[in-house]
Order: C-alpha cells, then structure tokens, then sequence
C-alpha cells in the first residue's frame, strides 16, 4: 500500500524533479519532521530522563512526538536512551532492523554515544558501532532540554533534507554533534490551566 | 602493603605462606561462634566456616533466628597483602564467598567468609536453605567461576551464555578500550 | 432491468467463485474466506429478492458468527497451516464424487431447464406477500402465528446446542498430558541430579528439551488413544 | 512481630522450592523455542513459551521474561536479566573512593542518592569518622525526597501498565517538582553525586526551606487525585487486589525487602529497626499491607510518600547548624574559596582529587532502605585509594526472584501488573 | 438479452449446492467439510427465497429463518466436537475420526 | 414484473426515502451521489479533527500543551502522520499470508464507512415532519440511506468489523498480534450480544429498524434514554466502547502486554488504515447512540421552518451531542485503567447481557401491560419481582460455580 518500497534518500529520489514534484517533496518533508513518532527504547537512566521529557513539563506531545509506538514497525525515531551492553547490542540491531524507513536514530546520553565512562568489558563502547546515529545528545544523562534540542535539530535535519545529504556524505548516520544545555529550571514552571 | 603493588599470583602465594608461617609458629586458640572461628570487621560479627561446616552452620543459624540470607556475594583476593583480618585457623585462599544473614527478631547480622581455593572452586549451595540465594549464586558464578554444587540453575546470569571468562576475577581485565578522539593520528 | 441482469450475474460469479474457493483452496482461513464472499453474495441475492430480515440475518448471523466462529476454532488449533490435497483419502472418492456432482448437476439443471421460465406450484394464499406491508413485519406475522410451535422448538435447540458445545469444549482434567510436560519441581531436580552420576547432563535442559516438539507430542497421544 | 515462626517459614520455603514456578529453560534454548516473532505450532490451548521483552513496553526497561503459558495462564516463568549490565563492580576496583559515589549513583537510577549514601556509609565506617550532624540530616532530608520521586515514578509507570495513561503524566508532574529541588541543590537532577564519603558535596542553598514547603503543599493535594484517579477506582482495585499475593514467610524466604515485604504485614524498616542516620531522631510510621497483594504494594508505596513528606517536615525543623562534610583533610577537599588564596590548600586539592585518600585495610557492610528494600554495599579494602572489592546488594535483584511465584497461575494482563509492583530498576538489577 | 427469472436463481443454487457436495466429498479436513455443508445449505436457502418470491408465500422466508438457526445449532456442536478431538490430536483429520469408535 | 421487481428492492434498501419512491431519474442519482460524497468527505474530516481533538483534551487534562507545531493549534498534525505513513516503507513480514494481510486493513476501514450510511445528520423532526428536506427539487432525508432494515445493517457492519482485526492478526504470523487478535474475537463477538439486547429495547419502543422513524419517534424530546429507562443506555455505551476496542477495554492492543496488539506487525499506509478505522469507528458509534438514545438531529427549532431549521439548526444539536460523546469516550481513555481479559468476559456475560436482557423482559411485560389494560403497576411489581428471583438465581449459580472451580483448583496447587 505504500507508495514508497525502500526510502533511502528522500521521498520521490527517483522522480525527474519538476515544481510539482518538488512541493510534494517539501510537503513529504514537513510531514515527516511534523510526525516523527519515536520507538519506546529505554535502557537506563537516560530513559527516565526521555520520560520526563514526554511529562507535562516538556511536553513531547508539541512536536507530535507522544505517540511512543511499542511496535517498531511503526516507529520513526529510535532514541537509544542509555547505555547499551554487549547483550542488549544484537537486539537494538534487530529493533533497529525491525523499523521501517525512513527511520532515525538519536543516541542519548554519553554511555549510548562512547560508553561513558563505563569504558569497559560489558559495553558496547559508542552505539554508532551498531546503528548509524544521527544526532548525539551529550550529557549523562542529558536533561530534557538537551533532548528537545537534539529532536529540533533533528526535525529541522529533515524537513531541510539536510540528514540525506549527511547520510551520503558519511554513509552511516548523519552524526550532529551537539552541546548539553545546562537550562536552569528551578523556576516554577506549570504548563496548562492548572 | 602500598597501593602501587601490581596484582600477581606471586603475591598471593607468597601472602598464603606467610599467613602459614605465622600460623606455625603461634598456634592460638581460635575464638568461636557457633562452632566456627569468628573474627570482627569495624563492630560486625563475621564467622569463618570450612566449605564443609558451611550449609550445616546457615542451617543452624536458620533455627537460631537468622531467617534470612540478605546477601551472597565474591570476593577475590588475588593479589592481596598478607592481612587478611583472618582468626587464626583459617587458611586463606584465593576466593571467598560471603554470605550475610540477618535476624529480624535481635535485628543483628552476621557475615560469614567462606575460603574457597582456586583450584576447586566449588561450594554446597544454599538454595533449599535459603531460596533467596537463587539469584546471588548465579551472579557469583557468572562473575567469579565458583560452581555452586546443587543449584538448580547453575548458568551465567548476567553476561550472555557464551561469554567466555568471569569477568570480576582480578586476573580478568577491565576491557578499557583506548579513547579515540576524532581526527587524532594516533590512539590515545 | 439491465441493473438487475448485472447485479445477478455479478453476484453469481462471486457466489460460485466463492464456493469454489471453499472446495479448492488449502488453507482453512482462506476456505473460510471465501465462504463468506459466498454467502454475502448469497445475501445480495436475498435482498433482490425482496426478503431483507433474511440478508440482515444472513450477515449477522452466518458472517458475524458462525464464519468468526470457524475463524477463531481455525486460530484456536492452529491448524492454520495448508492442507496437502494430493493424496486421495480413499481409492476412488474424488472421481465418484466427481461423478455424482455431474449427475445431481445435470439431473437438476435438465429439470429445471424443461420447465422453462415457470415456476410450478400454487400461488399461496395463507400467507401472501402482501406488497404494501413491509417483509419483516410479514415474516413476524408468520413466525410468531402460524409457526410459533417451530420457532419455541428452535430456541429450544439452541440451548440444547450452547449446552453440548459448552460440555464438549469445557477443559477435562486430563486435556493436557501431563507425562508429556515433565513438570519436575525443584526439589525432584535437585535429587535426580544428586543421583545421576552424570552431572553435566543437567536436568533443566532435560525439561526443556522434551516439551513440546509436536511429532512426539502427536505419537505419544495415539498411543493413549489406541 | 508477626506470627511467623520457624515452622511456617519452613513450610512456606519448602513450598516455594517445590512448586516448580521457576521455569528453568537456559536462554539460549528459551530463544530457539521461541522469540519475538516465532511460530505458533503449538497452537493456543496447548502450552507454549513465550518471550517478553528485553524490549517490552512494560518490563521496565531491558527485562526479559520467559514464560510457559497455558492459554493465557502462565504455569512457569523465568525472569532473564543481564541486558543492562554495565560492570559497575569492576568499574568500582578502578575509581577512588572519591570517585566510587559518581559510580554507584548510575545503579538505581530511579533513587541515586541511596546508593551514594550507602557507599559512602561503607567507607565512612571504613575510615571510621562520623558525619557531622547537619550532614547528616541533609542525607536524610535528600533521601526521603529521593524516597519520594522514587515512589511517584512507580506511581506513573504502574499506571501506565494497568493502561491509565493519565497517571503516568500525573506521576512526571509530582516528580518534576522535587527533581527542581534536586537541581537546586545538587546541580543535576539525575545522578547527583551528591551525598560522598564525608558528607555532602555542598550545603542547602539559601531559601531551601521556602522551597520544600512549596513542594509540600503542593504534593498532598496531588495525592489525593491520586486516591480519585487510582485507589478508589473499582477498576484499578480489581485489576490489583487479589493478584500477584505472597505472604510473609515467602517473602523472607525469597530474601525480599521493602515493600514487597511490608505488604504482607511484617513490618521491616531498616530506618525504624536498624536506623542509621538520624532515623531515630524523627517521627514516622512503617507502613505494612496485609494481604501481600499488588494492590497493597501499590497503597503502601503512596502511604510512603506521606511518610516521607511528614519526615521531611520534621527535617525542616530540627535541621541543625554546623559542618557539612567532616572537616578531616584527609577525606575532604578544601573549601573552594581557599585554593584560591592558598598553594597549600590547591596542592591538597590536586592531591585529594587525583590520588584520592587511602582506607584503612577491612571489610564492611552497610544497607539502609531505599524505596525498593535493603540497599547494601559491601566493600574490602586493601589499605589503598581504591576498594578492592565494591559489592552493591540491589533491592530489585533479588526482590525479582519473587516474580515466578508471583505470576504462577495468573494471566497474561496480571504479569504487568506485577512486574509493575515489583517495581523493579534494571539498572540496580543488572549493575 | 435474456430475462431474469426464477430458473436463475434455482440454477445458481443447484451449482452451488453441487460444489458444497463435491467438498463435503473431498476434501479432509473437518473444518472444511463443514464449510462445504454451509455451502449446501445456503444454496438451499436460496431456492427456498426463490420459490417464496415466485409464489407469493413468505413461509418459504421463514422456513430459511429455522434452517439458519438450526445451522447455527450444528456450527456450535459440530465445531465443540472438532475441538475436542483437535485437542487430543494435532493436526486430525476426517478418516482419524473412526479411531473415536469404541 | 421487473421493473416492480426493482422498484421494491429499491424501495427495500432505501425504506421510506421519498427521494427514491417516484420515477429514479438523473437529479436522483445526482441527490444520492452528493449525499454519498459529503458522508464520505464529512467522515474523513471528522475523523482528522478527531485525532486533534483527543490529542488536545486529553493533553490538556494532563496539564500539557499537546500537539501545536503541525499548523494553528497542531490542527494539521493528522494530515502529517498521515502523509507521513503513506510515504513510509512498507512491509511484508516473512511469514504473513499476503493476500489476507492486504486485505484486513480494507475489512476493518470499510464498515466503519458503511455504518454512517444510516445516520441521519440532519433535518426537521418538528412540527409533524419526519425529517424530510428538499434538495434540488427532490424530497430526501439528510441520511445515505434509509433502509427497512437499518439497525440491523449496524449490528452487520459491526459484526463484520472484527474481521479487519481477527485477519490482521492472524495473517502478520507472529505470536502477539495472534493473541491480540483472539481475544479481540471474544471480546467483540460477546460485547455484539449485549449490545443487540440493548438494541432491542429501543426497537420496542420505536417499533422500527428504520433509524428515520426511530429518530422521528423520539421527536419532542421523548428520547428513548429516559422512554426505555435509561440502563439500555447505559448498557449499550459500554458494550459500544467495548466492540470499539477503546479504553477501559482496549485489550486487544494492549501496548503493555501483547506490545501493538493485532497491528504489530503493520506500517505505513495499512496501519494507519487501522488508526483511520478505529477513529471513524469512535465517531460512528457516537453517531449511533446519538441516533438511538438522544434524538438524532431532533431539538428546538424554533419554528423556523426555513434552511435554517431545516438544516443548520438540526445539524447543530446532532453535532452538539456527538460531541459529548466523543468527550465521553476521551474522558475514559485520559482516566480509566484498562480491564483485565477474564474482567471484560465476566462483564459482558454475567452483567451486561443478562441486565439487558432483563430490562428488555421487564420493558415486554409493561408493555404487553398496557396493551391488555391490566394494572400497570401490579404488572410491573410483578415483572420486577420476577426479574429479581431470576437475578438471584444467576448470582447464586455465578458463586456456586466460582466455589467449584476454587475447589477444583485448590489440591492442584500441591502443598
């Protein structure tokens, strides 16, 4: 049923590119950094972090991203949410594997990216090793705003087409390296009428 | 004993003959508990059973009010100085098992350190004592290679089945893997 | 009159495809499948003909139940797997019932097709089709008045059937060969080990080894049966 | 303390190494006999093994169950854990002790500052030196904050299990109040390396009473939506009463701590029955179920949290004045004004921070009562900066061996719900 | 073109209806072989409605209302024994069925 | 004798339309082609705004902000999950049956479509009118289709909706969805029976399969909520969020169990027919009550008889009472936890079916009361009287086979 089989770069890659065409790919695009539904992946602490992210105080749902899928098949985004040991590695690869493309991946925390500072026999020292990343969001674990900002940057990666490009130029994820946001956030902040 | 000592078997030989040495030439009468040499670690009672004296003492300290067994875990000594806060009696050998009981109703504990050698390490389990040590053991065995004999499920726990090496023996390594940073010639 | 004309023929090729589907096809979800183009075709068919209840009755009762029913029997056993039809179950079947098919069909076509476009009988006048009076309304009038000894008899039946299907299906005791799943408890573990010499060759790889591979499962069976 | 005896806990521990709820199939075999996506020979009715998780919704995190299922009633089950296991213990061999709480912290990510506290515990009674008493009561106030979002994150995931959604949101909401808290005082609102051996890595920030009691007053009246949303909603009653039921002699045979224990009625508080810290110093209930069902671990968890709001009220007030940290120079580094003034206090510094302070040679074990039973810590020291062997004794990990007799004889949906009350954090499992 | 009338419908059934026989006939699964008889007693319902409409008699609509229920009948009972049987053997078919004698 | 022939079947499927009662000419089709297009258009737009709107109330609820980057308000956040699960790769797994995996999806989506044929959205039910408007000349009721059978088309399509979901997942050919799927079957198949007794109660009171009189005899407010008392109601709602499969019993995707449920297995564009179908279906059932219980489009119009009162008024009070139950059904999932397999069972077959049974008895015999002119109140103390001592009788049974099986159970469990 659907119209695309094997999306490698970008939507309609193949069609002769006209206006036409070329508004579809837009459009395609927006829809596809708009709705970017995320896998439930959470190994470690990170994942309480990704949580809290979809809690009430960060709010997710705004980039329509609350729509965690428990079946892969379904999802878009794989946030690797932690550190990723010498047995869960084959798994995440057969997660990974289970997604339908176009699919990204976001490696959470510096134990999901380089191990940490576990440096040692029981973890796969960076998970790029296993999947390709897009977007490494640094800190241990990195708060939610660092997290938000690794999604918006990733959403603005594909609604510009930029993470194709990367993708081909490194011929494994598109691998942006961000900063960690060190927000203060002791102020008292309530989201909605309450 | 200086923290900048390499571990190495050599040590630990020589520490086993020293503790021998001392042990021929005083000969003291052991202090005991419950039947067993006891010693005392920073206010906690510690018992040191033989492999043998082992199950029968939980056993009995079962019936004593010791109902339940917190905590087992290993230890290995290799590459340890000589004073191992051992009572006299007690050969010290590469491995130990330790075994923490607790008592609800003096709420007390008691440790006991079981000596086993790396030759055969092997110990009776506790499992129809204490169920709680399902877990435990397996860990012991999955991190250190001590076989508990007559556990139901004796198979690594935490590392994959085919992991090869128990990875918290002292003679295991950490597994570091040199940083790399990006665009640097050299590993670091 | 040329809609009528298609929608029968249209109707009627579902039909026979469908059950054609049923007799062909090896996999009994598809059977099912097509048993239900058929008797929504069958339903159509039910509606050109003026008797509404009896198409809503068909779906409902054939599609929603009786084919979920065949459905979820099928996903229950899990005999969701093809059935070989090459092998003839008894020397001769199928070309005998190839056979008496071309003579019950030609037998009843040659019948009706003599007769031409008439149907014999009486017209009836107990219970006409009065077509000012909607059918279901005609059919409640029937069902509750003149054959209301039938329809108490029926839902007698019915209970008597949900009766039997609930005896039949309920779960005996011995539904479940328990030597097939040697269930060994912990302690009958520990001393089995204890007293086999072989210590390597480890009880628990026993329990799991032997559960469940279907050929053993089915001989063991048969040999209970016999 | 109850009517326990020896003969009932054996009875009950002869049961429970008989019945045959532990399903011992190795996990490779678990994995050729079945797996996410394995046949269905064996049809419905019949027995079959079934593999949930590593990555399951609902198996809080990367815990994978095998089960032996009859229909949809699971006769045996066998929890496989080890997918998170990240050589903590070893990596504790390699780090000083000062470095050893930025280690441990990364266990029980739910509650971190119990683990600093109960290593720093261990090495304090280690090196011998006591904690000055205003030290000491900021470890308690944090943990029982700790204590707190702990149980509110269980409040949210077992909501989430039991499909209200809302309560997942609602516990986040509750959590994130306190981690503000936290991020006042510690800097991170996670893995806060906070609470080290000697005391506290800093003093409250100034106005943390005003802050607390803002987090007071709004937690109490977030509990009782609780109460309408969960506790009194038939619902949630039947999907938990009555499942998942242990009792007491089980329990301590099985080696279970906290709530799993307490709700079977034997009550076992190492902060009223062994209290370290100042526990004896405040006012508080231990809170005991009796039916030992998930229901009762669900209430007692929200009962706790009232406990911990009525400690820390009383913390506010009794907080007293004085040192932070023990101010001995072989364990603390100096105050950071000083390095800049003094060549000596930088060289300390420097010193205290690469190399570390040396332990006295021994072995100890300490526990104290995280949210999810007895937290211990056994550590050897060699005499060197570094332990010779750090051994973590996790709630969850042995509490998880409760979960075959648990799930014996219940259904598919109960396994949720009780894995749920377990409440069971991989990280502290697998280390 | 040809008129719709009666003989239509009274073929189709008469087709249908033959390739239920066939089925019920052939084929060796249990599951199938009922299938088939639905098969048949649809094609007879349908003649049943034929001959209602052409006649004028709504007592050939209810008389297809009591076979629907009585097949509804025989679908619960005759599927409660497949069950049973299933249960006991994997993969039964139709001629395994004698071994229940006795 | 054809054109007879096609004339009643006609007048058969489409009842008391008066659009098709004359001479069937091209303004017909033209009436019934628009009427066909703006169900199917005003469907699939209801259906985006639907997703919004959950999305937003239940947000809101939670004390967030819900979806607002797709568009003004995230209103087009639906059109992007939409675009951008057809423009996703899709899948066959490996040991699916292709033809049914195809199919299930269309199984599921069609009949939802179909159902909303018989509602009618609109049209005056005042003053003696029955609802009848003028389009293009022609008179037709603001409903696809009105025919004799109405309800029972209803009870058919939602029969038919558990096939999308047993084929989904029977056909993905993995453990989960198969599961999903089976206790899917159950579950609908048993929630089908109470909702046909609920059912029932109305037809009695209404004395019509047709929705167009049974929303015409709800007119002046004599809705049947209160005519058939309330508990077929009452019954009827949750036997329909029950055959919805949305929460408290949403059992059959159950994320924490059985991870998606019959959809496991599904991407792209065929699983957002499933996500299509489950809202539509959300939306057509509240059409139904709506139609059955509340009156339809029936409210005050205020003696307009113009377009106004023809159309916007009605079509304002039938939306205005969609929309608190598309609230209601928002609420449960936002509060509600799920229900536990065996709960839902027991639910269906020793509460719901029974009560609705009961209540339709208890409706029959005040009935069949004032029919005959007996006493109306001796007759319903009677009936009730009755009612109770078969109640009893079913607790009593109920308890005595629980105690049988506990007992049967209990030297199983090995001491």
């Amino acid at each position: 049923m659907g119209i695309v089989a094997n999306v490698q770069a970008d939507g309609l890659a193949g069609l002769e590119h006209n206006f036409l065409t070329g508004r579809v790919e837009d459009l395609i695009r927006w829809a596809r950094s708009h709705s970017s539904w995320p896998a439930t992946f959470g190994l470690a602490c990170c994942a309480i972090e990704m949580m809290a992210t979809g809690g009430p105080h960060y709010d997710l749902a705004r980039f329509g991203m609350e729509v965690f899928r428990a079946s892969p098949r379904q999802a878009d985004i794989m946030i690797v949410a932690g550190r990723v040991s010498q047995k869960m590695a084959p798994v995440l690869r057969q997660i990974y594997d289970q997604m339908m493309e176009p699919k990204w991946v976001i490696s959470m925390g510096v134990c999901a990216s380089s191990g940490g500072m576990f440096n040692n026999y029981a973890l796969v020292q960076g998970v790029d090793t296993i999947v390709p990343v897009d977007v490494y969001a640094p800190g241990c674990p990195p708060g939610p705003e660092t997290l938000l900002q690794a999604i918006v940057t990733l959403h603005e990666l594909i609604e510009t087409g930029e993470i194709m490009r990367r993708r081909e130029v490194t011929g494994a994820g598109a691998g942006v390296h961000l900063d960690e946001l060190q927000l203060p956030t002791s102020s008292a902040l309530t989201i909605g009428t309450r | 004993m200086s923290d900048a000592e390499t571990p190495s078997i050599d040590d630990a030989e020589l520490a086993e003959e020293s503790v021998e040495e001392v042990l021929e030439e005083e000969l003291p009468q052991p202090e005991l508990l419950h039947g067993v040499p006891v010693s005392e670690s920073r206010g906690q009672v510690v018992l040191h059973p033989s492999r043998d004296e082992y199950v029968a003492l939980v056993s009995s300290l079962r019936e004593l009010g010791y109902w339940m067994c917190v905590d087992l875990c290993g230890v290995d000594y290799l590459g340890y100085g000589p004073n191992r806060n051992l009572p006299a009696g007690v050969a010290p050998e590469r491995f130990e098992v330790v075994v923490g009981l607790l008592s609800h109703s003096d709420r007390s504990r008691i440790r006991l350190r079981v000596q086993i050698p790396e030759s055969d390490p092997e110990l009776a389990t506790l499992f129809l004592i204490h169920p709680s040590v399902e877990n435990p053991e397996r860990e012991v065995f999955d991190m250190f290679g001590i076989r508990f004999d007559g556990h139901p499920d004796m198979t690594r726990i935490l590392m994959p089945d085919e992991w090869v090496g128990h990875p918290l023996r002292k003679d295991y390594e950490l597994g570091r893997i040199p940083v790399q940073f990006k665009g640097a010639s050299t590993a670091r | 009159m040329r809609v009528e004309m298609f929608t029968f023929l249209l109707t009627a090729a579902i039909c026979l495809a469908g059950s054609a589907g049923v007799v062909l096809l090896r996999n009994p979800v598809h059977n099912a499948l097509s048993l239900v183009a058929t008797l929504f075709g069958v339903a159509v068919l039910f509606i050109q003909q003026g008797a509404y209840f009896l198409a809503a009755i068909q779906v409902i009762v054939y599609a929603g139940a009786i084919v979920i029913l065949f459905l979820f029997v099928i996903m229950l056993l899990g005999v969701d797997k093809a059935e070989g039809l090459d092998r003839d179950p008894i020397l001769g079947q199928r070309p005998a019932a190839i056979a008496a098919a071309v003579a019950i069909l030609g037998l009843s076509l040659t019948a009706l097709l003599s007769v031409g476009s008439r149907v014999t009988g009486q017209a009836s006048t107990l219970a006409a089709i009065d077509g000012s009076e909607p059918n279901i309304n005609a059919l409640a009038k029937v069902l509750f008045t003149d054959y209301v000894f039938a329809f108490e008899i029926t839902s007698v039946l019915l209970t008597v059937a949900v009766v039997g299907a609930v005896v039949l299906s309920r779960k005996a005791g011995s539904a479940i060969d328990v030597a097939e799943f040697p269930e060994g408890t912990t302690a009958d573990l520990l001393q089995a080990k204890h007293d086999a010499a072989a210590v390597e060759e480890d009880v628990p790889e026993e329990v799991a080894t032997e559960d469940e591979t279907p050929e053993g499962e089915a001989e063991t069976t048969e040999e209970a049966l016999r | 303390m109850t009517s326990t005896d020896l003969t009932t806990l054996n009875s009950a521990r002869d049961r429970l190494t008989s019945d045959g709820s532990v399903l011992r199939l190795s996990e490779t075999e678990a994995e050729q006999k079945s797996g996410y996506q394995a046949p269905t020979e064996e049809g419905l009715g019949e027995r079959m093994i079934m593999n949930m998780g590593p990555q399951h919704p609902s198996t809080h995190g990367v815990l994978r169950l095998v089960l032996e299922m009859d229909g949809e009633t699971i006769t045996r089950s066998k929890p496989v854990i080890g997918y998170l296991h990240t050589g903590m213990e070893k990596t504790g061999e390699e780090l000083t002790y000062l470095q050893g709480a930025t280690n441990v912290t990364r266990m029980d990510y739910a509650a971190p500052l119990f683990n600093e506290l109960v290593f720093s515990l261990a090495v304090e009674e280690l090196l011998g030196i006591e904690v000055p008493d205003r030290g000491q009561w900021i470890r308690m106030l944090m943990s029982e904050l700790n204590r707190m979002s702990s149980h509110l994150l269980f409040m949210a995931t077992n909501g989430m299990d039991l499909g209200a959604v809302g309560m997942m949101l609602y516990g986040w909401r509750e959590r994130e109040e306190v981690l503000r808290f936290f991020e006042a005082v510690t800097g991170l609102r996670m893995n806060h390396n906070y609470i080290r051996p000697g005391g506290v890595a800093a003093d409250l920030p100034d106005g943390w009473e005003e802050e607390l009691s803002a987090i007071l007053d709004i937690i109490p009246d977030r509990l009782a939506e609780f109460d309408l949303l969960m506790t009194g909603q038939p619902i949630w009653r039947d999907r938990l009463q009555g499942v998942g039921v242990i009792t007491a002699e089980e329990a301590l045979s099985l080696g279970a701590t906290g709530p799993i224990l307490r709700s079977t009625g034997y009550a076992w508080d190492l902060r009223r029955d062994q209290p370290y810290l100042k526990y004896d110093q405040v006012e508080f209930d231990v809170i005991a179920g009796s039916f030992g069902d998930c229901f009762d671990r669900y209430s007692i968890r929200l009962a706790e949290i009232r406990e911990s709001m009525r400690i820390v009220r009383q913390i506010i007030e009794k907080m007293p004045e004085g040192d932070y940290r023990v101010q001995d120079k072989k364990v603390t580094p100096p105050p950071r004004a000083r390095i800049d003034e003094s060549m000596e206090a930088l060289i300390h510094h420097f010193k205290i921070f690469t190399e570390g302070f040396k332990v006295p040679e021994g072995e100890v074990y300490v526990a104290v009562e995280s949210p999810r039973g007895e937290l211990g810590c056994y550590i050897v020291s060699d005499g060197s900066s570094k332990p010779f062997r750090m051994h973590i004794r996790g709630p969850s990990f042995v509490n998880l061996q409760t979960l075959p007799h648990l799930m014996k004889d219940s259904f598919l949906a109960d396994t949720v719900a009780i894995i749920s009350s377990v409440d069971p954090i991989m990280g502290e499992i697998d280390r | 073109m040809l008129a719709l009338n009666e003989t239509w419908y009274l073929v189709l059934a008469a087709m249908i209806f033959t390739i239920g026989a066939v089925g019920l006939l052939t084929r060796k699964n249990p599951l199938v072989m009922f299938m088939c008889v639905e098969l048949m007693l649809n094609a007879v319902n349908l003649t049943f409605v034929t001959f209602s409409k052409a006649l004028d008699d709504i007592a050939g609509q209810a008389i297809v209302f009591f076979v629907m229920v009585v097949a509804a009948a025989e679908v619960v009972v005759g599927l409660g024994i497949i069950v049973a049987i299933m249960r006991r053997r994997q993969g039964a078919n139709a001629d395994d069925i004698s071994l229940m004698r006795g | 004798m054809t054109s007879t022939l096609q004339s009643h079947v006609i007048a058969g499927m489409l009842a008391n339309d008066p659009l098709l009662s004359g001479e069937v000419g091209l303004t017909t089709l033209l009436v019934v082609l628009i009427k066909v297009v703006v169900a199917f258009v005003g469907l699939l737009l209801s259906v985006i705004l639907m997703v919004w709107f959950e999305r937003k109330v239940i947000a809101d609820m939670q004390n967030r902000f819900g979806p607002n980057r797709a568009g003004p308000f995230g209103l087009f956040q639906t059109i992007a999950d939409g675009m951008k699960l057809i423009f996703k790769e899709d899948l066959m797994p490996e040991r699916a049956d292709p033809f049914v995996f195809k199919l299930a999806p269309f199984l599921s989506l069609v009949p939802a479509f179909l159902t909303f044929a018989i509602v009618p959205i609109a049209g005056s039910f005042n003053d003696g009118l029955d609802g009848v408007v003028t389009i293009l000349g022609q008179q037709t009721f603001m409903q696809v289709a009105d025919p004799q059978i109405g309800i029972l088309l209803f009870l058919a399509m939602s029969s038919l909706a558990v096939y999308g979901i047993m084929l989904a997942g029977w056909a993905s050919g993995s453990k989960y969805p198969l599961l999903g799927s089976v206790r899917a079957t159950a579950q609908m198949v048993s929630y089908e029976a109470a909702l046909g007794l609920a059912l029932a109660s109305v037809l009695l009171i209404a004395g019509s399969l047709s929705t167009n009189a049974i929303v015409n005899g709800q007119a002046g407010f004599r809705w049947n909520v209160w005519m058939t008392g309330l508990v077929p109601f009452v019954i009827f709602t949750i036997a329909a969020t029950a055959e919805l499969n949305r929460p408290p019993f949403d059992l059959v995707e159950a994320e924490q169990e059985l991870v998606g449920g019959f959809h496991t297995e599904y991407s792209s564009f065929r699983f957002a027919m499933f996500f299509l179908a489950e809202f539509l279906n959300t939306v057509t059932m509240s059409a139904i009550i709506v139609t059955l219980f509340f009156g339809g489009p029936s409210g005050p119009t205020f003696g307009l008889t113009n377009w106004v009162g023809v159309y916007i008024l009605p079509f304002f009070w039938f939306f205005l009472k969609l929309l608190v139950f598309l609230c209601m059904f928002v609420l449960f999932r936002a509060t509600l936890p799920r229900f536990r397999y065996d709960q839902v069972m027991d639910l269906g077959w020793k509460l719901l079916i029974p009560a609705s049974l009961g209540w339709f008895l208890l409706l029959v015999a005040v009935r069949v009361g004032s029919d005959q002119g007996w006493n109306l109140v001796a007759t319903g103390l009677a009936a009730v009287a009755g009612l109770l001592a078969g109640a009893f009788l079913l607790i009593l049974s109920i308890r005595a086979s629980a105690a049988k099986r506990a007992a049967v159970s209990l030297p199983g469990e090995g001491t």
